[in-house]
């Protein structure tokens, strides 16, 4: 019963971790493989190569994977919905599942080798952009979107350029904003 | 025999504890009640399990090891949950409007 | 059925828990908490497994996950937090 | 001379540590774990931990089995709390400020690691000597009101060994 539970565990969370496009993901689920591997080496009856993993799995290799991963910027994007005023589960998955917007940005961001984060908070929009730490912020207040970027930002261009050509026909601005946090409203 | 029974009896205690952790883990809307529940009930049944198992054992090499491993995470489980909750407050995980807004204001 | 295997089959059933709240969950922290629990639940299984064949060196795998354990999730909830400028 | 002794005792515990993990007692453990731990010790003060640090770290004995003691009782006291709040589902999640009046790193963290540990909270972040923290059951966000629901005794226990 143990047995084939955690060897069914083991090939799901193998498929994820190839799958997975957000390679902080994988490293995650690849944490978890070793570790139900680590066990299984146990329960097959070899505790020293269930050490050696233990030791590998944990310490030496996420080392190695986060290493690796700073070489990939991180993308931070900031979602920010007015309706709601709180965050939960629900606030979440339908903030990034309904807006095709944040998909296709995700999608640029791996192309560009960048690393995607996404962060949903219920906080206003002055608040954020005094922050200063996300490079780009969504706002959506009913049908309205609007996309905050920062002029600074190396991708900004290849952005407007995504959201103007595919997001026409819908509500959505695009809306540069500079040191002084002035925001310039793209005329044309 | 008795203590056998008594350990056994202990292990089960945190079997439950634990399951009820999961549940909570599946079933609540949002991150930080999640990570302020499982970090107490999940130490809680890592102690009954470590408690019945020595029980079982009685007193011997087996049982102080248990000690070590029992010192070692409630040492280290409190870091972890803490660094993960920091992580996620630092990167602008909020959960309400009305707290932060009194709290800048005043 | 042994006791301790019904013991070890259930905390495989949590496993199952805690690892489709690392699928499912929405940000990456769930993931994260996800992780720190399959960890002591699998120290937990390794502390069982001892009982059952009674050899007692194979607790010192649990003293090495408890030790090191932990350093993973750390090194990467430190990696993916951003801070404020 | 105070060096010495925090040696000794130091000692005496990597030799008990030693003879666990070795599962065997006898004279030749026993003297062994003692000079493995004197070598850690000595790399440690020459390379990692330079300084006095035995003041830093310092928590008398009977502190802290006192302190461990009512850690464990306060855990279960936590659990079967978090156990009610699951299956009534009653939360009230919000973020406070405690203020502590320890004024020693190693004692704020002792501090920080117990109420991470303890009935329904867990530290978020430190400035200085506030602390944030998530409660469970926020009812108020004024610091002293939530501080001793927070706090409970931790504070002189900790400290209590020292004085």
């Amino acid at each position: 019963m143990t047995e084939a539970i955690l060897l069914l565990l083991l090939v799901l969370l193998a498929i994820i971790a190839v799958e997975t496009q957000i390679l902080r993901m994988a490293v995650i689920f690849l944490g978890i493989f070793s570790l139900l591997l680590s066990f299984l080496y146990l329960y097959y009856g070899a505790p020293d190569v269930a050490i050696a993993e233990a030791v590998m799995a944990s310490g030496l290799v996420t080392l190695l994977y986060l290493t690796a991963l700073k070489r990939h910027r991180v993308y931070t994007i900031c979602f920010t919905n007015e309706m709601f005023r709180e965050v939960d589960d629900r606030y979440i998955i339908e903030g990034t599942r309904r807006g095709q917007l944040l998909r296709e940005i995700e999608q640029f961001c791996i192309s560009k080798e960048l690393e995607p984060q996404i962060i949903c908070t219920p906080e206003d929009l002055s608040l954020l952009l005094e922050k200063r730490s996300y490079d780009l912020i969504i706002r959506q207040e009913g049908d309205q979107l609007t996309v905050y970027g920062n002029q600074d930002n190396y991708f900004v261009d290849e952005l407007e350029m995504l959201i103007i050509m595919r997001y026409q026909d819908l509500n959505c601005k695009f809306i540069r904003y500079d040191e002084e946090l002035t925001l310039h409203e793209e005329a044309s | 025999m008795i203590n056998v029974i008594a350990g056994q009896i202990l292990m089960g205690i945190s079997l439950v504890f634990m399951a009820i952790g999961i549940y909570s883990v599946l079933t609540f809307h949002d991150f930080y009640s999640r990570v302020v529940i499982t970090a107490k009930v999940d130490t809680v049944g890592f102690i009954t399990l470590i408690f019945g198992a020595m029980l079982i054992q009685g007193f011997s090499f087996f049982s102080l090891k248990l000690l070590l491993i029992l010192v070692f995470e409630l040492l280290t489980s409190p870091i972890s949950t803490h660094s993960i909750a920091h992580s996620a407050y630092t990167s602008g995980y909020t959960i309400r409007k009305e707290v932060r807004a009194e709290g800048s204001g005043e | 059925m042994n006791f301790y295997a019904v013991v070890l089959a259930v905390l495989a059933l949590l496993t199952i828990g805690g690892i489709t709240r690392v699928i499912i969950g929405p940000t990456i922290w769930d993931r994260l908490l996800g992780l720190n629990l399959v960890s002591s639940k699998i120290i937990m299984a390794i502390i069982v497994f001892a009982l059952i064949i009674q050899r007692s060196f194979l607790l010192d795998i649990a003293i090495v996950y408890s030790l090191l354990g932990y350093i993973g999730s750390v090194l990467i909830a430190r990696f993916i937090e951003r801070k404020e400028e | 001379m105070k060096r010495l002794l925090h040696y000794i005792k130091m000692m005496i515990v990597f030799a008990v540590v030693w003879v666990i993990l070795e599962e065997r007692i006898d004279g030749t453990t026993v003297l062994m774990g003692a000079l493995i731990g004197l070598g850690t010790m000595l790399v440690t003060d020459r390379y990692v931990l330079r300084g006095d640090y035995q003041e830093t770290y310092r928590l008398g004995f009977w502190t802290a089995l006192r302190y461990v003691a009512s850690l464990i009782v306060q855990i279960y006291v936590a659990g079967v709390q978090a156990v009610y709040r699951v299956l009534t589902r009653k939360l009230n999640v919000g973020i406070v400020d405690v203020k502590t009046s320890l004024t020693s790193d190693f004692h704020i963290s002792l501090l920080a690691n117990s109420i991470t540990l303890t009935p329904g909270t867990v530290t978020l972040d430190r400035k200085g000597d506030t602390l944030k923290v998530i409660w469970i059951d926020c009812t108020t966000t004024d610091p002293d009101e939530a501080g001793p629901q927070i706090k409970l005794n931790f504070e002189s226990l900790i400290s209590g060994g020292r004085s």
